[in-house]
């Protein structure tokens, strides 16, 4: 099993959600984060005092799938994160780490039946 | 102005200085976390633009002698750069004037909710100013310049010749702030990201605190002094928000389920809405009844808006249109004789006449507001565009236009 | 009634009417981020609905003529429908009606604390209704209703008969909404998830500030007009409000070892309790000191109820009813002749009549408050369950009753 | 005392008491989210322990007769533990004590804001009764206490001799507070931590929400009555606010390129700031320049401070000093002889004496403000360091020294 | 070494912490996610509108552990965030990814003397 | 590639985030989290209750980088991150774990070049 992380745009956590459904992934998990990189940051005034604030809101999705499934669920969440016509700067990204194992909770199942 | 008239008003003007603040927050707290501070913003602006414009003409347009007694408008000029209001001519000018800057404030801060969330604020400055010239000023005078028989003063239409009964303005205030905000929202167009959830209910709460009881000093100000009739009004104001809090959870519950506690808040308004142009012709059960039936029929309202894919973000057609007329309606046929403006409704033995003199008031006050609100909006779009960009609206106003953010550390 | 007691009787009906949503803050401020909606709605429907059995009854069975002289409770139908309301008969019946709704449905809201998180809110509407009749009613009775001796009207026991000396309603409402919060706190049970930090104290601090503010109409309205009563006892309810503030910071200080905001709000609160029984019967440093005292008390009596693990939540009992006792029997021993009251408290050579009287007095207002409470709660409980489910109340009551969350993105 | 005026003035003590949360939730909003309920404490308890120093020797310092006829001070037992206020002699004693417990306490809570986030609680409570005795009283003498050529009693030398014209304390509050508060910030040095963004706006609004509005009471209620005065000052008091919120966003539009609402806030309060003492001296276009200006030159004040890295965190000087002088300044030569205060500014004819009586009066307020401050937390820092440790400074004062946090599950 | 991922319950957080002590695992982090998945989402009303919440809040534990704890750590876990009597849907999910080194900051003792 | 994960003090973000940039890592995430460790946690009272909080604030520092940039990014976090004189207690933890592909949503471009 893999780990799939994607640290996208808030306004496409909805979309990349729900083309995962579809795609037959379930289950997932997002929280939110503070991104820096590539894309600028901004500057804002509290009594004309400006504050640089170099992070950006980014949502970071993890993802546990089977081996196999890993091509498929990266497409989908790449084709539905971009933005603006081809990609915008800030886009995000998104990657796989290995997973040893996995245990439900409630029942006990390991690995594949755990997903 | 006697003493004890002038104790009540000073401090009701200060309970309905706290219903800016309050709407600022009721909106700001319904709308998600990257717009609060616009429609603050925009609330508060609205006073302090409107202040300018009353000081300069607005108060004559409004409460000035009609000019040519035409009932249309009142002099610009009487009371321009309120020098008449330094010298104590026994009026209380000063303390009225600084009241009717209120009244016309609030009603373009109402006007507000049909732009949140994607109105350049400079553009929204400039709609200010000429929305209280143009739609609130003659309805004002329609309503609230009444004429004088003996010194041969000549005040609205409406008021006179027509002979509405509206005690606090629910024409020109309410009605005409329902209709204007869903023009602007219509002018404008729909949000892009859609609807989304409240983003701070307790603030919304804080909100509806500061409105409704700036309500009371609104409504109980209106009866000009500290007299029975503000005693009287205090009574059905309460009564009626009461009623309106139940009425719209009862519509809650049956229909979704649930009593929620932004349904109740909104009930309270609704209510009070209700109330506002008939809190001296109703009997205490019949304000009950007005705040039950006002906000039922803004609960009604706004699920039948919400079909038809218009964005009014806050549901200010519904809760201040809607709700108004029913209670201006439910007057007409069931007003109480006893009751301090002495009005028998249809029920009881009153004439149909008060059907057709409101529904006339209520309709012209609709179409003109609507049709000069579009107007204004659709031209002023047309010289410089008045919607932010779709960019600016993605990131959020608060942060695109403003250059802050509401909370630290929270940057949705 | 005057026209300057009106406009000072005004300003204080719209000062009291911030109680309800400060209360709703204060309590929902301190509860965890699930159940702030469902308090702020139990808060503000106990208006709603207590206003409605107000003008069906309510209002004469408190200040209603006694049925048969016996002190007990006032006619029912005496202001029914509240048609005697319509007229100036010059006694301002209209405002001091909408005034004794307030005073009767801020009651009952105190009373909410003690469902804090786990009460059904269809049971909680019934409740109110039951509670407001049945218990709230005739303490009213016994505490409001003057005897008048010239019209022969015979008026409460309490009041004419023992003799009890409570200027804005000690006994009728603090104590009262103490015990009976405790009561419900103990038919309801404990809540399963244990006690929990309050979630936001700066909205705490608004319910806090806006709680202040009404009790300063509160008190000062029970003077019954713009007189030198009502400005003396606004001299000693601001003194009461600083004492308490010290007085519960200390406390928390020698016996926690920090003072904190929400000990400050507490105690100015615990302060205002305390003096609202006495403020017009002791001088000003023993105003001073009545809140230093009934604040401390209140400090003491929290942690001693803690340890025996009654899950009043939110502390109604130790903040309303152990000051509002305190405060009562201070000035038992230490009122001050030369206050507006004129009353000499035993260490300045009062007789110890006052004693036994405030005695009785608390002792019976505790007693049936109590009792009654517990029996309403008990048997609508053996009817219907009025507790909500391990699930609803685990999943949290805005979620669960309300269907609806009070910020967005913290779903907690 | 009129009747009329009792109630006006009973309901604008309720106004004014709401300043205190109101700055405090103003205070506690700007800064960030670890020092919040610090601050809070501040504010609050300035008023606890003023109550307690006035009831024994503060009023008197303040307004009894001068110690020796000098103007210097009052006489300090005149009214010692208020003995006199019992008795009802006509003149409004037990209110006029309550508010003018209130003008001294918010002195004192602004002067917090110098201390933001670094000072120990214990010793800000020391600091506030040492404050009160040395620097609030004689300022307060010297400003309110009016010479009675009938009674010969005489009164502070600022009024009296040197014939200051300060409506409603801009000398003796704001300007006082404004260079207190930066001693008290240099004599504690920099936070730390630096400066960081506001934690809560909304916050922010519902205190400047209940601040302006507070204000209404304070400069209405300083005209004595419910009387033309108290109308007109509300009148222009308004155009103030609305002015100051103009000039505020407009300096901001043009130096950092965007409105916000952080500074439409802050120039509501800066352009009240500067009417405050001259709201009966200038015509209502003139204070909505006043509000304009006195807001600009706050905004221009706070970046020119920036600069100097003065940590005066929440700009109590710029806002409160600078605004109110530039007020005065513009009253000096705009004041306008038709409204009631009926002084010629120097533009319109009056004499240049006008210029040297304000000009000595703000100097010799803002050197004894600034001096004695400095001076008395000078030495306290000698006895016992008055600021907390580099450690309870990082992890914040709400946990560090209040052992609370202000929202759960979110620790910052 | 190991890092155990937990989502679970936000009521069982306090029961997992306090038994993981108990087992001698002292250090852990806790941080809130949203979760979706099997267990259904709710419906929210607001002024009669529905919204549908399809995420539920969940608690996400991370745990660095040595190779050898990781049976114990799981056991541990899952039988504290199991509720109801055989575990309910949306108890949530273990996992387990490799570690490379770890490193404590204060120190800079490495791997199993770091954890 | 492999992620390396920080978690420190909040008071040292922002130098972390600074030294970071000027080692040349320019992209990175971070999000609050709770930690429990050795550090002692804190009593907070509310109305005279106490209530033991066990848990402190730490931020999360993740970060992507390349094989041969692990040392360098771990030496400059740990180093940016200790506090007081020798470092106290509750600095943190840095850990690293194996990333097997990175994908940049914008471009779609892989491993190292979307880092
Ligand atoms: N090296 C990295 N390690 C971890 N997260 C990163 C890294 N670089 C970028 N990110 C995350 O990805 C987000 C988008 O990256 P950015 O460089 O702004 O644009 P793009 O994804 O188009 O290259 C950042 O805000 C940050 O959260
Ligand atoms: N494939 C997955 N990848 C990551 N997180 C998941 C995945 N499936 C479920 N989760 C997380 O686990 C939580 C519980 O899962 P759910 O399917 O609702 O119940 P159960 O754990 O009983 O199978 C979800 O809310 C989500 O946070
Ligand atoms: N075994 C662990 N697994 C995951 N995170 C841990 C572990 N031990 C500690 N942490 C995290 O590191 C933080 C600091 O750890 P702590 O033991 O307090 O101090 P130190 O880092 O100096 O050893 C903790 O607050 C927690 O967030």
């Amino acid at each position: 099993m893999k780990l799939i992380t994607a640290v996208i745009k808030p306004i496409r956590v909805e979309t990349v959600s729900k083309e995962l459904e579809k795609a037959g992934f379930s289950g997932l998990s997002v929280s939110e984060i503070q991104g820096r990189g590539a894309q600028a940051g901004r500057t804002e005034y509290y009594r004309g005092q400006a504050f640089a604030v170099e992070f950006r809101t980014k949502m970071c999705i993890e993802l546990l799938v089977d081996e196999n499934d890993v091509d498929k669920a990266i497409d989908v969440i790449v084709a539905a994160a971009r933005t603006g016509d081809d990609g915008e700067i800030g886009d995000g990204k998104v990657w796989v780490t290995p997973v040893e194992r996995v245990v439900r909770v409630r029942t006990g199942e390991l690995d594949e039946a755990a997903i | 102005m006697e003493p004890a008239d002038t104790a009540w008003i000073l401090a009701a003007f200060a309970l309905v200085l706290l219903m800016f603040p309050g709407l600022a927050m009721l909106y700001g707290g319904m709308l998600n976390g990257r717009n609060v501070l616009n429609m603050v913003l925009m609330v508060l602006s609205s006073l302090a633009v409107t202040a300018v414009v009353y000081v300069a003409v607005g108060h004559g347009m409004v409460l000035g002698e009609s000019v040519g007694g035409a009932g249309i408008i009142g002099n610009p000029f009487e009371f321009s750069f309120f020098s008449t209001m330094m010298e104590d001519d026994g009026s209380g000018g000063p303390l009225w004037a600084a009241f009717y800057i209120l009244f016309a404030g609030i009603s373009v801060a109402l006007v507000a909710s049909g732009a949140a969330g994607r109105m350049k604020f400079g553009a929204w400055l400039v709609f200010v100013a000429v929305w209280v010239l143009l739609v609130y000023a003659p309805l004002g005078h329609w309503v609230f310049a009444f004429s004088d028989e003996e010194t041969g003063v000549i005040g609205g239409w409406m008021r006179n010749r027509l002979g509405l009964h509206d005690f606090a303005g629910g024409t020109a205030i309410h009605l005409n702030a329902g209709a204007a905000g869903l023009a602007l929202a219509l002018v404008l167009g729909r949000r892009r990201a859609g609807v989304s959830r409240p983003h701070n209910l307790p603030l919304m709460l804080v909100g509806v605190a500061l409105l409704c009881t700036g309500w009371m000093g609104f409504n109980g100000a209106t009866a000009g002094g500290a007299n029975f009739l503000a005693q009287y009004v205090t009574l059905t104001s309460l009564l009626a928000l009461a009623g309106g809090m139940l009425g719209f959870i009862t519509i809650e519950r049956f229909r979704d389920g649930h009593a929620t506690m932004l349904g109740l808040g909104t009930g309270a308004i609704a209510g009070l809405v209700g109330i506002t142009p008939v809190a001296d012709a109703v009997g205490p059960v019949g304000a009950l009844m007005v705040g039950f039936v006002a906000a039922s029929a803004a609960a009604w309202a706004i699920t039948w808006k919400r079909r038809h894919r218009i964005d009014d973000a806050l549901d200010v057609f519904a809760i201040h249109g809607i709700a108004g007329i029913t209670g201006s309606l439910f007057a007409v046929f069931f007003a109480n004789a006893a009751a301090p403006a002495g009005i028998s409704g249809i029920v009881f033995g009153g004439g149909f006449d008060l059907l057709w003199r409101e529904g006339i008031a209520l309709l012209v006050t609709m179409v003109y507001s609507f049709a000069m609100t579009y107007a204004i909006a659709w031209t002023m779009n047309k010289i410089v565009p008045i919607r932010v960009s779709a960019e600016d609206e993605e990131i959020g106003l608060d942060r695109s236009v403003h250059a802050e953010t509401a909370y630290e550390g929270r940057t949705f």
